[in-house]
């Protein structure tokens, strides 16, 4: 049970930052897997909103799409796509939202439209979708992403969403949370260090002097994580 | 009063090249069939809305009916890139795409305000993005508070098409299962097309549902599984597998196309 | 997460003299248990607002609660005038009474703007009418279009009170038939109350069906037939004939101040 | 079956105006026996829709009051206020609204709000409720209102709702339409005349050339309409 793969590590270290009865915002992938092994482990009270408008579903697999029917089987109620945006996420009912990006500055803004410049693009990109009102409609932004220098940049090809509220960045390799209004170094995984954070960061990246290590995954956590993966 | 058609019929009678049409749905109910049908009508110049382009977004881009598209994410969901979408925004294949790029946010926000039948949507949000630069939003200044918020012009689209499970013999249709903006894309459109797993003889009442009375909807057609590869709740489930074949189907011009002529140019719909 | 309360832990918790305070109910399920309580422990100098202010609100201002009354429609339903409203009005008794008034759709774009944390509503209307003369209600012009539409401020109420069939022992609740502006109304105020006719072991979906989670409500309290001589839907019906009897009672200042005494402050609730 | 009450007469008046398959917003009394004695009658297919609402409403007694629990059981849709004003009314849907009011200026414009001045009232009336909207929203707005001196008036009190849009006024002598620009007698009832709704407007009514009498009710009118009264 000791050998982990660096994405369960992030799984799990966003999972523990969620405290029971928090009222999560969740995206499909690695939030959804975040969020829902919370539920399974120290905070079963964790309510699960996606922005398909399910409030309060409760998959017993990891739903493969926001609009997984299993979502609103289980949910406390279905709402419409306005209203989920309108009352739910702008009326400021929810605690934490996950984002993702493909480009993260040292202040938490992320970029999830374009790389290069908007009008030719190197890569079109997805699009924001519902994370720049995530961004600022949640008390408070968890980032999940992989440590790469392409996507911790010194400067955003554009910004998408603001970062004012990112209270912690989770990666592959460690956790970054913001002091003194930059992203900072707080934390590694067991497997990595804190110069190859350093490495994979496109700006000087501060360290924390007190950078913790990570505690590895528990058996628990590591059982709950992979039962619901293969449920899925 | 609605109108049961075929599915052929509807789109030769309400969609037109150079319409602003909407095709929505929410991960679920995205009217794919419909998508085929302007697709083997050879649309053009369509002006395409919705928040969440995917698959049947990305087939209409790359057989080139579209020359703009206004929307939220465009992507293929848990897979990753629309390769069409990309190859027609990075290199104009097979015609130049301009973006009309939202938040979610905004784009519902915009419905909502054109089902009704106000010029804008009000919303927080876009401050501080680099979103206003590159689309239609303004600000508006809160004439209480002094506050400003952004302002997004109603989408009213030409054409509004959902796919929804049932409607009864006088084009009254009934939805369930997550309901996206379907209801406010069908308000806020001229003209509305829904395509229904089936025709029944009455709507039984059912949690959750969304209703739509026949005189707001201009066409009914009946095409079971036009919602595939998409699910409708109920009825199918979501063809997961194929969501994953298409990164591969569409990451090339020419067997892109070569499945296109295949699978929906070839088809002769009921 | 709700707390179950009894009616009157919950008015006293979470209800205070010269608060904002939104009973809804519209036609249905109106929380009259609810107005009966805070007459019951003497609130004074409430801003009470409703839609469609009745006969608990004709009871709450001939008792001396309100010094405001923000609403759009103030009468007896299908009987006539309000005497007890009319009276604070037209002759200051037993306080005056303070009017911002509406119409139905400023009044519900009011709620939802509150609920969507939008600091104002946006509605065609008021134009042209003396209404904005006497209300609180601004012009806003359309950043797209130019055109000029009306801005209502949003309602945000310190406490909201509904009645609602069910909640489940979590304090999820759970209302179905009519519902009104009930949801808003709980979602732009900063306290919630909700009675209900009783308390289930689970929520059992229904068509129509409108449900507030637990962590939007702050009060749910019991109170079989709380919404008397209103109607809850499945459970009772309408007392019309007290509507009637009401018109008679509440004519005459000492008649409607007995008929309080007896069976309003007299009453000792659990 | 040859005698009726002036009620009647206003009602069956009202109720041959709505066309089958005419989208109505419905108030209780008048208004509501009018459309759902057109729906028992020439107009099958009268949609009625009630601002508590209720979308497709199809009683079989009348309503006592808008939210009454028949209109939720047996319309086809129900839906919350806001939205009922928002996407339906204001959306443009409805093409008839009915209106009564406490006073009409010869512009149709109406009073519902206050006699006397507004901040010392003579009489404090219910208020506006919907009026000002379904006067704006609507294709056509149709108002019934008993004639009298005080309540057909020279100059309103307060103007609740502009006139724009009303096409007829059904009273309990006669009917007025507008012709250029300002309401004008275009029909009276069997058992009134052209005099007494001259006497009982309180200005100086404009009488249409082509003034018409009313048709007394038919047996079948009367029958449905008593049947409805029967069964509320």
């Amino acid at each position: 049970m000791s050998s982990y793969t660096a994405d369960e590590m992030m799984a799990v270290a966003a999972a523990r930052r969620l405290r029971d009865g928090t009222v999560c915002f969740v995206g499909i992938g690695l939030p959804s897997v975040a969020a829902n092994l919370a539920r399974r482990t120290h905070a079963p009270g964790c309510v699960l909103v996606y922005e398909s408008g399910t409030i309060g579903a409760k998959p017993q697999r990891l739903p493969l799409s926001i609009g997984d029917g299993e979502l609103a089987e289980t949910a406390d109620a279905v709402v419409s796509v306005p209203e989920m945006f309108g009352y739910w996420l702008q009326g400021g009912r929810i605690d934490v939202g996950f984002l993702g990006a493909a480009q993260i500055d040292r202040f938490g803004n992320l970029n999830s439209t374009v790389i290069g410049d908007y009008d030719s693009p190197t890569v079109r990109l997805p699009g924001g979708g519902g994370a720049p009102e995530i961004a600022t409609g949640v008390r408070d932004v968890f980032v999940l992403l992989r440590h790469a220098r392409r996507a911790f940049v010194e400067q955003l090809d554009f910004l998408t969403s603001v970062g004012d509220r990112v209270r912690v960045v989770v990666t592959d390799l460690g956790v970054l949370e913001p002091r003194g209004g930059e992203l900072t170094l707080t934390a590694v995984h067991p497997s990595s260090s804190v110069e190859e954070a350093r490495e994979a960061t496109g700006w000087d990246l501060r360290v924390a002097d007190d950078v913790q290590v990570s505690d590895p995954p528990t058996t628990r956590e590591l059982l709950a994580l992979r039962a619901l993966e293969v449920a899925a | 009063m609605a109108e049961l058609l075929t599915l052929a019929e509807a789109v030769s009678q309400h969609v037109r090249d150079g319409d602003v049409v909407a095709l929505e749905g929410f991960t679920h109910l995205i009217p794919h069939a419909a998508g085929h049908e302007l697709i083997r009508q050879r649309r053009r110049e369509l002006t395409l809305v919705r928040m969440t382009p995917d698959i049947v977004y990305d087939q209409l881009i790359g057989m080139g009916c579209a020359r703009k598209l206004v929307f939220s994410w465009g992507g293929n969901p848990g897979v990753g890139s629309l390769h069409r979408l990309r190859d027609a925004v990075e290199h104009g294949w097979p015609v130049p795409l301009e973006l009309e790029e939202h938040s979610h946010a905004g784009m519902a926000a915009a419905y909502a305000a054109g089902a009704a039948n106000l010029p804008f949507g009000v919303v927080r949000g876009y401050v501080g993005t680099d979103l206003p630069s590159h689309t239609r939003v303004r600000r508006v200044t809160c004439p209480f508070t002094g506050g400003e918020l952004a302002a997004v012009a109603a989408h009213r689209p030409d054409v509004g098409i959902v796919h929804a499970q049932q409607a009864d013999r006088s084009g009254n249709v009934q939805l369930w299962g997550i309901a996206g903006v379907q209801k406010e894309t069908v308000l806020a459109s001229a003209r509305s097309i829904v395509t229904v797993e089936e025709i029944v003889d009455g709507l039984e009442p059912r949690p959750g549902a969304v209703v739509l009375p026949s005189w707001v909807v201009d066409a009914v057609c009946c095409v079971p599984g036009g919602a595939r590869p998409s699910y409708a709740h109920g009825y199918y489930e979501r063809d997961n597998e194929f969501y994953v074949a298409w990164d591969a189907i569409s990451r090339d011009r020419d067997t892109f196309s070569e499945w296109m002529r295949e699978h929906v140019l070839a088809e002769v719909h009921a």
